[in-house]
């Protein structure tokens, strides 16, 4: 019944990737998107990757949609037919398709158990994982504690790209895009004449928190962690922006709290890992926050999945404000 | 209990990542941004120096993060090659900043400098983390830090090209980066492993099959766009040319030369040993394409009508002699190639300089504006004269004991290395050209703009950096022990003795 | 059912190639942006189908763990979940710039911005 | 057992309810009537869908999670639907089917 599920889903993702890429009218085009990533998200479920499924429906289908939506308003809707030169790209395109095609005739099928990715590095996590760091989600151990220094590297990215936004953005246009001031107030109030969305909006703000709060802190026992919870929080201003109008959630959220937020997070991260340093022991070595090596981990994944969180959604709502609000500036 | 001398490893890279949040949330007025961000380069720097010393003494380092054990957990290691590059990327980042404390105002707004300098740290420390790290994933997520940075400091360039270049450059190197991760996932797949060195001894079981073959065409593809090696070059001599001059002087010196390193660490430690009948096929590719890039790249520069593009393009012509180094699979090879890195990157940071300090009195950098500078203008366009007769491999200077080993390695390779020889002392030829073409506008044309007096030469601190980089041209191109002796002790270590 | 086992993979190389002629050919550049989120997606689906194993459930201890039990891999979903950060990273700055293009240029197709790039 | 009768009931009533509904999409002649077909049917062939769901799961942490679920579909299913159909009035979309004077009073 999963396989066959599987199938189906897959089927559907290849279908919704070519209606993406053929729409031209660029609403529509990323409306496909959002339901693109979503059949993803659902996929990688189906495939036992809940984690990422989680995070692939709040990053990919929620808070890349509102983006992309935001870029729209402020550039063009339509995207311009032209006929360039297309069979260059269409056989390098075929080519590379096809070198992949025959590769997969030898390689481990889905599922194999006897797969090399299953052999060497995999078990040992999950024989090590109770003995040394003692939560159930394997998956939090590896990203925070096994492999934490990608996830710094990771948590040092989404910063960079807030700040790069956020200094792309800051540059004051030199002739205000063509809207009427009618539009222009439009823009700001949001939604605010619509009453149905507003009160149902509203409604959902408290729970995406509250369930923010519970991937947050629940990530070591049941799928989730830093960066979903972000991801969440986030979407949760957004609707707030979205319903309200941008100009209230950059009022509640200004630019320079959330720079400095998300700078603490990256900081949290870090200073986690120069402590362990400062107590004689390897970079991210959380043993040295403790005598107990299992509390010592404990506590050093929840810090730095706390500065995770912390500076994904800093960064993720203030890339939606300078986005949302570029019309006004 | 670990020492700090202990910790200098992950140092390097932690030290400027801890402090680059911190200069964003610095006040943007004032200097202070630029103030901690040059300090935490130096400091980079020399803790870079000691690494270099450090792994002449003892051999390759290596450092487990978290104290986890290999392959579980993510180990850095630093060979010869390693040291060398670290010193090479904070070198040039601390050049281009102490450039910058006089050409960045004239560029950048005030207000955008604290995102600037902080994204200046985050590139630097990216790029460091590339080459210190044992792990072929966590290349890729310091790959993208350094990236992103990077985009993000191109579109802070002065004029709007800054916005379309660096898009250009985010899709390439976006799709070069995925290339890549496609690669090390096709790796992932037939051993089970993300260590490099773990890779290599599981990659013996499966070695000559399909996806191993695939994951290596996709490694060198992604690579070499990163690289910008020759048909994947479009977006470099864009964004050297539209990104805020003092950005170019460090980018030209580093920024592609990591993607190289990842290439040759790929090349030499896991693939040449692994992929059989196969390896010949590869090495022809890379070896076709680098001809093709050093050439053409020669080509264009000498058509080129901007000096920062003439710059550009010749980068992506020295870029193909290292290529073409590394595509010759021998010991040899692997030194020529690690030799022209260093000394490539000192005389482009030289030549960039120098086109900074041009930039900053002039306000352009085409260079028919900069008709007789070399009057106006004297230390600075010696500068760049010098620089530019190491790029030519004159010598005495560090550009002639590149072509020197370079051409060693491509004779052993026989008749074709005539050949090669030949294209290589062409293209040589060709820099002559597009150098003598700016050397002679500088000096022997009647100046097109007068600059009043007091703003005739460059600032101090341009100068020294200007200088200093021209003196070691020529310390390298004299005394070029402390590179050779790096570059062999790497080639035994990736080819082991005796090969 | 051995072919079969390959569909993930086939699913993948479709993705790729799709977004990767969207990137190539597409001039507009909230499209291309569109293209590139589809190419990186279909990485995302290639580590994660590596992951899968007949008969385990996801590697989150439920309980006692008894002998012989099947988790799936839970490294590439690690690696996944860091790359789709970077995606997000991505996709985000290039819509700014995107935007700012606009606002300079007045358009977001390459074939206009390319032209007032070569009068200029 | 009756509970398990009662519920696989529910769940073949809303399958054909969401199928109907489907139907519903392809067979209308306009955007507005579309929505109307599959607004309608969806919302009451999902929340059988979860009601059938909820009885076979007994007392557990996941009859919490399903009753939430279809709260939450309870609450936005409609009012998507609604947002959906005022943007296409707004954007202006005219209905096929309505009268000759009432076409006057739309925006």
């Amino acid at each position: 019944m999963m396989t066959f599920f599987g199938f189906f889903t897959l089927t559907m993702v290849a279908v919704v990737a070519v209606a993406t890429v053929v729409s031209s009218n660029l609403f529509v085009a990323s409306m496909w998107f959002g339901i693109f990533s979503l059949l993803m998200a659902s996929n990688f479920f189906i495939l036992d990757a809940a984690d990422v499924a989680l995070t692939e429906a709040a990053v990919g289908a929620g808070v890349s949609t509102v983006l992309f939506m935001g870029a729209l308003s402020l550039t063009a809707d339509k995207e311009s037919i032209r006929q360039g030169r297309r069979l260059l790209p269409i056989v390098v395109v075929a080519v590379v398709g096809l070198v992949l095609l025959i590769a997969t005739l030898e390689q481990p099928r889905l599922g194999d158990p006897l797969a090399p990715v299953h052999q060497h590095v995999a078990p040992w996590y999950i024989e090590k994982t109770p003995e040394y760091i003692n939560i159930p989600n394997i998956v939090t151990a590896i990203l925070a504690s096994f492999r934490g220094y990608d996830t710094m590297g990771e948590v040092l990215v989404i910063f960079t790209a807030g700040i790069g936004v956020l200094s792309v953005l800051s540059f004051k246009p030199k002739k205000r895009a063509s809207i009427s001031s009618e539009e222009l107030g439009q823009a700001i109030r949001g939604l605010q004449h619509h009453a149905v969305l507003r009160v149902v909006g509203k409604l959902l703000i408290p729970v995406l928190l509250l369930f923010g709060l519970l991937v947050q802190f629940h990530g070591k026992y049941s799928p989730g962690g830093g960066f979903s919870a972000g991801a969440l929080f986030a979407a949760a201003i957004m609707l707030y922006g979205i319903l309200e109008g941008a100009d209230r959630s950059a009022k509640a959220m200004p630019q320079k709290v959330m720079i400095n937020l998300a700078a603490l997070g990256c900081t949290i991260y870090t200073g986690v890992g120069v402590a362990c340093m400062l107590l004689g022991h390897h970079f991210l070595d959380y043993n040295a926050l403790w005598t107990d090596p299992q509390i010592a981990q404990y506590y050093g994944i929840l810090m730095v999945e706390f500065g995770v969180g912390l500076t994904v959604t800093a960064v993720l709502i203030m890339i939606f404000n300078a986005i949302a609000n570029r019309a006004t500036y | 209990m670990m020492t700090l001398y202990d910790q200098l490893p992950v140092l390097v890279v932690v030290l400027p990542l801890f402090l680059a949040p911190l200069v964003a949330t610095l006040p943007s007025r004032g200097k202070l941004p630029w103030l901690v961000a040059t300090i935490t380069t130096a400091l980079t720097f020399a803790i870079s120096i000691s690494l270099v010393t450090q792994v002449l003494e003892t051999g390759s380092l290596t450092y487990l993060l978290g104290n986890w054990p290999i392959p579980f957990g993510i180990g850095l290691y630093i060979g010869p090659f390693s040291a060398m590059m670290a010193l090479i990327i904070s070198g040039a980042s601390l050049a281009g900043l102490i450039v910058s404390a006089s050409a960045m105002d004239n560029e950048v707004p005030a207000e955008h400098q604290s995102l600037l300098y902080s994204c200046w740290l985050l590139a630097m420390s990216g790029l460091i983390g590339i080459v210190i790290t044992g792990d072929a994933f966590n290349v890729f997520v310091f790959m993208e830090i350094s990236s992103l940075a990077s985009y993000v400091m191109v579109a802070n360039g002065p004029t709007r090209q800054g916005l379309t270049a660096s898009f250009k450059y985010l899709v390439t190197g976006t799709m070069g980066a995925t290339f890549y991760l496609i690669g090390v996932g096709y790796l992932y797949m037939m051993t089970g492993t993300l260590n490099m060195a773990d890779m290599a001894v599981r990659l013996e079981d499966v070695s000559d099959t399909l996806p191993v073959i695939v994951a290596g065409g996709f490694l060198i593809l992604g690579l070499a766009m990163k690289a910008a090696l020759f048909p994947m070059h479009a977006w470099m001599p864009n964004a050297y040319q539209f990104a805020p001059s003092a950005v170019a002087v460090f980018f030209a010196a580093c920024s592609t030369k990591v993607a190289l390193y990842v290439m040759l660490r790929f090349q030499f430690q896991i693939l040449t040993p692994n992929l059989g009948n196969h390896l010949e096929l590869l090495n022809a590719l890379i070896m076709t394409l680098s001809v093709i890039g050093f050439i053409a790249g020669s080509l264009i520069a000498i058509f080129s009508d901007n000096l920062k593009r003439l710059l550009g393009y010749s980068s992506v012509a020295q870029l193909g002699y290292i290529v073409l180094a590394i595509s010759l699979g021998t010991s040899a090879g692997i030194s020529a190639a690690i030799i022209h890195t260093f000394n490539h990157a000192i005389m482009k940071a030289a030549l960039f300089a120098a086109v900074a300090a041009m930039v900053l009195r002039f306000g352009s950098s085409k260079i028919e504006d900069l008709a007789g500078v070399g009057k106006q203008m004297p230390l600075t366009m010696l500068g760049f004269a010098l620089a530019g007769l190491s790029l030519i491999g004159v010598p005495l200077t560090a550009g002639f004991i590149s072509k020197w080993y370079l051409i060693q390695a491509v004779l052993e390779s026989g008749t074709l290395g005539i050949l090669l020889t030949l294209l290589i002392l062409t293209s040589s030829l060709m820099a002559v050209i597009y150098i003598w073409k700016v050397i002679e506008i500088a000096y022997f044309q009647p100046a097109r703009q007068e600059l009043p007096p007091g703003r005739r030469e460059a600032p101090a601190p341009v100068l020294i950096v200007l200088w200093a980089l021209v003196l070691a041209n020529f310390w390298f191109g004299i005394d070029p022990e402390l590179v050779l002796s790096l570059a062999r002790s790497e080639a035994v270590n990736l080819m082991g003795v005796g090969k | 059912m051995n072919l079969l086992g390959l569909y993930n993979y086939w699913i993948y190389i479709f993705l790729l190639v799709v977004g990767l002629y969207a990137v190539f050919v597409k001039g507009n550049y909230v499209k291309r942006m569109i293209g590139l989120g589809i190419f990186q997606s279909a990485v995302f689906l290639l580590f994660i189908s590596m992951d899968k194993v007949e008969g385990g459930t996801g590697p989150i201890f439920r309980g006692v763990p008894t002998e012989g039990q099947l988790f799936a891999n839970p490294l590439p979903q690690v690696l996944i979940l860091t790359a789709i950060v970077v995606g997000i990273a991505v996709t985000s700055l290039g819509l700014a710039i995107a935007i700012r293009i606009r606002e300079e240029y007045g358009s977001v197709e390459e074939a206009d911005t390319r032209r007032m790039d070569d009068q200029s | 057992m009756i509970l398990g009768l009662i519920s696989d009931a529910m769940l073949a009533t809303g399958a054909a309810f969401v199928v109907i509904g489907a139907f519903g999409v392809i067979r209308m002649p306009d955007l507005y009537t579309r929505m109307h077909a599959s607004s309608v049917t969806e919302t009451l062939g999902m929340l059988l869908v979860m009601v059938g769901l909820l009885l076979t799961q007994g007392w557990s942490l996941a009859t919490f999670k399903l009753f939430a679920i279809a709260v939450f579909l309870l609450f936005t299913a409609p009012v998507a639907s609604y947002a959906m159909a005022n943007a296409a009035l707004i954007s202006g979309v005219k209905p096929k089917l309505a009268h000759e004077n009432d076409q006057e009073t739309l925006p």
